[in-house]
């Protein structure tokens, strides 16, 4: 174990930071919500130059290596920046996917569209009995002669309204959750798929995906059953931690958005940083950011190291933890802001949103504390039987 | 003290009830029940069938139209209201400017300004708060400054909610800068039309523009329009600022209509196949808020049976429901928008607001839309009336004179 | 409804108070402490005498009538002035279980002998596994011709070590409660039944009871069944939110012994009240304060309306409430105190420990809190099952 | 940054674990494991067998007898001894004043004392605060005038920890009152037998006396026995505070053992049939805990690792963590008194305190007497070392210049 950053991710963390801080202003970011633009595919295509969507990919798959470590750092200043840029959703978690099914050609292909940025992907696995269990849904894939028919509804689908692929899970027809589990990759122009919905309240993309009836090739099956569900829950749980260092970007702009600005306000004649309760409120916010940093840390090394059980569970927890801690820190900063935070015209008020959004996705905090719970318990259960 | 169920109270509350279900349109009910903050034609509109009934000014006094309730039936009234999903009618008038025009203003602005309020004909807005001025209200700053009958007003105001619907504003202005802060304030009443007064929406962060500035530009207001006397504004407004926090800062009926709203579609949502609300961690934290919701309105019903005293926080109870009411209304809302899952994060434009878009469908439940403004709305109510952290200031003076 | 104080109802509270603030100091409470007193039988016939002992009782079977508000409004006081006697454990509890047995001689007398102070009675009901459900009990009763024999273990017995009758639950051998729940009144120097432990932490009354094949005549047994689990539920409830106004007193009392403490108390050369953060901090224990007695009020409601599940319920929300919060603000008390908070010299630590054993006794906050939620389920049902 | 398992790390684990076997003593170990905290005859004694090892003094340089272990090392020694249930060393000796007279102590001083703490001969009991200097220590008054080759020193101390088991004491008194409070303190060494030297133990709440007044009766103090300069007290104070915080605030390892033996106990343990940590509350409240338990271990590690920057808290980490630690200490103390049921609320004599009580048995289960104890000890970390309302002070100053 090394906790210090290694050279190479220093430079990328350098970068990662110069590059935000240079392209994404708030002003800029107001121009685009207010053209109701949710990916800028410009913006996009530069990340890709920065050669990010290759990072944590396997250079044997046409990726740059590095792990999920490197992903978190730039995903840490895109969450500070408030990228509109779905970095989590549409590059990683669909890159980790599609690099662990590189049997099938489409799928090949698609990773290096993915890591040049040439195509935009979407992965649609949530729907709205699924609240973080990614097995329990309800779109189902028929098989027929040419291939399958997929017929269902995707919730929160980021990248749902301007992706080019989308990565698709499913239950075969007559078949339950694992066993039926499939993944497919459908061209998001496919007859009978549409979206239903605007955008998310961070003004980031997000929509319901609809499958009427849609006909598949029989190659647009990637993979299905216990694999599936094993390559899913693992590209799940990285991506859920890059999306927890968004949140600790969130939450460590709020600070950095409110300190100034309650050194500057006055009340009563003096600095709003003058008040005692209002600098603890702050110490607080900035112990949290510490502890959410930690808490990111103690994900990836689970990542790293452990089973795929103890993995998620662990990724759950600091899911649970982030998101509790990071809702509070951020909405203090709306609070310190006073009136001014609740309205678009300040930045602050998008990180608060942001953690809104980041707590819906891959299931809320109650999901993901009770998932540690129960692996928790089940680490006691031979002294739980035994006596 | 005794818990004996009172007969007359249950009878009123029934009363009530059957007047809702009669006269109360669903269509505005459905909207009521929303997140979306009522806006002017829903809320003049139940005030007009409110005022047919004599029910729309509850606690003024019967002189002026008040329909002569007790504390707690005016209580239980607007609990059935807002449990019904009754549009909430314009509390700058009712609740705000009206106390103060029966209470201070002359016999001509009563008969003037009253009647419009009343009958719902009238919507009135507020301008207290300016941009240097939030919870240290008095270091306000627009300016009135005497010509003939006539005051010429320059400045600005912000946090006007329902800025855009107003046809009249009553507002706070500095008639005096030589003196101690307070003591040169008067308390002005002003028709929105008059020529020099913008009106810009403000953009709340779940997209709504129910908030507004106010820009003053040589605006001429008669001196007839002055509420009392030059320079004596301050005292009106503790008078206004003291009911604000009696009778809206907890919001008990809010609370208990969260509660209400989580319960119910937290017993349909399905996580898998099980109900959402048979997580445990989801039941024992709503369990929790509900234990504390009945404190919060039992609290509410000591002070309006026996006003204030020693065992139930004194003069400073007022601060005490407005701060742990607006943090309760927080968490409650938090679980709110955590129940409609996926669709808690969507943007839903506000149907209120805007009502070319009432027929529009929109992705997701149908209850969906509204709550994250709901949301956001319950951030702004731990700042507006006074910060939270200001109500606590208020609390450790008065309780032991920190 | 009511909530003013009635004439009589403000003439008892006002008794008390003064009683309270006459009799109980804080050196006369540290010298019984230091003698290892728990119950001073002198200060005890004193509230015998003050007529507290009847009051909740019925006047046809002996006692001064009024109800379960009069016990909280002397139990409030009793709270806030440190008393040990214990008046909800030995007095309000028995009382209300043997008024609810009068068809049985012995808890005739026995009545008598409680309000008058004469003999006293403690309650034994709670064991290790009981955890608040008083139907988790292995003590048992086995029928012999003369009567029964009794053996078994009862935990947190207050008055177990000083009482002359003791009201005793356990199962009929081989029957499983409720069916099997037995309620017995038993002599204190009956053959085979030893105290175990010392005294509560916080300086009052409560030990094992050890019953080693007591032998009890026939009419020892007052109810069993079904009844004797009802009665001892509406009686355990009564108790409990007497309890819960000590709790209310005790966090009173922290918050009235803290006030003046910080307003004197200087560091960094200013008094320690001029200190923001430690203003909100008793502003927010104000708070709870208020609530907590609100909350006292809530439970009231319910033992006076309420069918039985909903009381029991509604009481265990209030006794879970009370207890976190109060919890809570008396450490608070401690924490303003600093060093001298944790110290025996000072009287604000004894609140905090009256707390801890008010969270205890009749289960604590997770057993209460779950009650609660429970019921609030069980108020669902219809809904579950309907869609 | 990477999170492969360092296999050199692991040995050192494994062994220092088979050591803790082999040379722990197992009714030691019981003692340490309550939470009566640990008294002079098992702290002097555990000391001097891991002198015999040259472990004694792990932070101390080579040349002292320190065992040139890494930081890490340091780290997994102290979790091992502590999950082991080792007694607690004299930290007045091995953790603060040792640093300070290897500092800043002169040869003689060094040759004089450091062999007694490192080798578990002398018992060192700190003088800090007084009943008028708790957290803002530099306003102590005790004081210390030159007569000669001796001091003479008059005054009171306050919170000495373990004051009745105390050989040697160290103190600050103040030598100058005519300059700024912190110009004119000086750093004193004192043998406790000293005539004039009274020690008056404390009873803490839960009914231990491991707290003592100290009083200076007209006591002489060799000039010799001071470190450093006269009035330069407050530097090596500094420094000593500064040790404090870093190492001993958190106490990451103490929570680890509690949510263990939390564990441990709630699934011995019965709530009825079930074992209690079935309880869906009480497992998810544990499982918030230990989530946030590997998020403060975690950055004890960041800082053991890479010292401190701006992505771990910089200088302000240390009370970042006193203060999360301390509190998160006292959720888990609370929650382990409840583990014990109605047990949890009886009163235990300290056992390791009076060692006569040693032989007793106690009613309940064998790990409830020290519960109480513990609870009522970490109460007081949220105090100590300065108060967590200074901390917060502290790191607002640090981080954001308020």
């Amino acid at each position: 174990m090394e906790l210090q950053l290694s050279g190479e991710q220093k430079l990328i963390l350098e970068s990662a930071q110069r590059f935000t801080a240079e392209e994404y202003t708030f002003e800029k970011r107001r121009q685009s919500v207010a053209q109701g633009v949710t990916v800028n595919r410009s913006n996009w295509n530069k990340l890709a130059e920065l050669g990010w969507f290759g990072i944590g990919v396997p250079e044997e798959v046409g990726g740059f290596n590095g792990s999920t470590i490197e992903n978190t750092l730039i995903a840490e200043c895109l969450g500070k920046a408030q990228a509109l840029e779905p970095y989590t959703m549409c590059a990683v978690l669909p890159a980790r996917i599609l690099a662990a099914v590189l049997d099938n050609e489409a799928a090949q292909q698609a990773i290096a569209d993915l890591i040049s940025g040439e195509k935009l992907f979407a992965a649609a696995f949530s729907e709205p009995i699924s609240r973080g269990d990614m097995t329990a849904i309800k779109t189902t894939a028929s098989r027929t002669t040419e291939g399958w028919t997929l017929s269902g509804r995707k919730t929160l689908v980021v990248g749902g309204d301007v992706a080019d692929m989308v990565l698709v899970t499913a239950k075969a027809a007559g078949a339950a959750a694992p066993e039926g589990l499939c993944l497919f990759l459908v061209d998001a122009k496919t007859a009978g798929l549409t979206t239903d919905g605007d955008r998310l309240v961070d003004w980031t993309s997000g929509v319901d995906l609809v499958f009427e009836g849609c006909k598949l090739p029989a190659d647009a099956l990637l993979t299905s059953g216990e694999d599936a569900l094993a390559l899913l829950q693992a590209a799940l749980d990285a991506a859920s931690v890059v999306l927890c260092a968004e949140a600790v970007g969130a939450i460590e702009g709020a600070i950095e958005a409110t300190a100034p600005y309650i050194k500057e306000r006055k009340q009563y004649g003096v600095t709003l940083s003058s008040f005692q309760a209002l600098q603890h409120r702050m110490a607080d916010m900035a112990m949290e950011l510490v502890l959410a940093r930690s808490a990111v840390m103690v994900a990836l090394q689970a990542l790293a190291n452990a089973e795929p059980i103890e993995r998620s569970a662990k990724v759950a927890g600091c899911k649970a933890f982030v998101t509790r801690i990071g809702k509070w820190a951020t909405s203090q900063g709306i609070q310190l802001h006073g009136g001014y935070g609740v309205t678009e015209e300040y930045r602050v008020g998008q990180f608060y949103k942001r953690l809104l959004v980041i707590d819906a996705l891959f299931g809320r905090q109650e999901f993901q504390l009770e998932r540690y719970t129960d692996w928790m318990l089940s680490q006691l259960e031979g002294r739980l039987h035994g006596n | 003290m005794n818990f004996e169920p009172d007969s007359a109270d249950q009878r009123f509350r029934e009363e009530v009830r059957a007047f809702l279900k009669a006269e109360l349109p669903s269509d505005m009910a459905a909207r009521g029940r929303s997140g979306f903050l009522s806006e002017r034609d829903d809320a003049l509109a139940w005030q007009k069938i409110l005022a047919k009934k004599g029910w729309s000014v509850a606690h003024w006094p019967v002189e002026y139209g008040g329909p002569r309730w007790t504390a707690r039936q005016r209580y239980i009234f607007d609990e059935e209201c807002y449990l019904a999903g009754a549009p909430v009618t314009n509390i700058g008038g009712i609740g705000l400017v009206g106390p103060v025009i029966y209470t201070f203003g002359s016999p001509e602005q009563k008969e003037r300004f009253l009647p419009g309020i009343r009958d719902g004909n009238t919507f009135w807005v507020q301008g207290f708060s300016e941009p240097s001025a939030g919870s240290d209200l008095a270091a306000l700053r627009t300016s009135a400054v005497r010509d003939g009958d006539d005051y010429i007003v320059n400045g600005q105001k912000i946090w006007t909610s329902h800025g855009k619907f107003g046809d009249w504003n009553f507002l706070l202005v500095r008639t005096d800068t030589t003196v101690k802060k307070q003591a040169g304030i008067s308390f002005l009443l002003l028709d929105i039309k008059t020529p020099g007064v913008t009106v810009r929406p403000i953009q709340s962060l779940e997209g709504s523009h129910h908030l507004a500035e106010v820009f003053y530009d040589n605006v001429r207001v008669p001196v007839a329009n002055r509420i009392g006397e030059e320079n004596k504004g301050w005292d009106y407004t503790k008078f206004l600022l003291f009911n604000e926090r009696a009778f809206y800062g907890a919001e008990a009926p809010a609370l208990k209509r969260y509660l209400q709203k989580i319960k119910h579609l937290s017993s349909l949502e399905r996580a898998g196949s099980e109900p959402l609300i048979r997580r445990p961690t989801f039941a024992t934290r709503l369990a929790e808020m509900e234990i504390e919701v009945a404190a919060i309105d039992m609290t509410v019903s000591r002070v309006i049976a026996h006003g204030l005293d020693d065992r139930n926080g004194g003069a400073a109870v007022g601060s005490i429901l407005k701060a742990r009411g607006t943090e309760l209304a927080q968490r409650l809302t938090d679980m709110l928008v955590e129940v409609a899952g996926d669709y808690g994060a969507y943007y839903y434009p506000d149907t209120n607001d805007e009502a070319s878009l009432r027929n529009q469908s929109f992705a997701g439940p149908e209850y969906a839309p509204g709550l994250m403004a709901e949301l956001v709305y319950r951030r702004a109510a731990s700042i507006y009336g006074g910060a939270n952290e200001v109500q606590r200031n208020i609390v450790a003076k008065m309780l032991f004179g920190f």
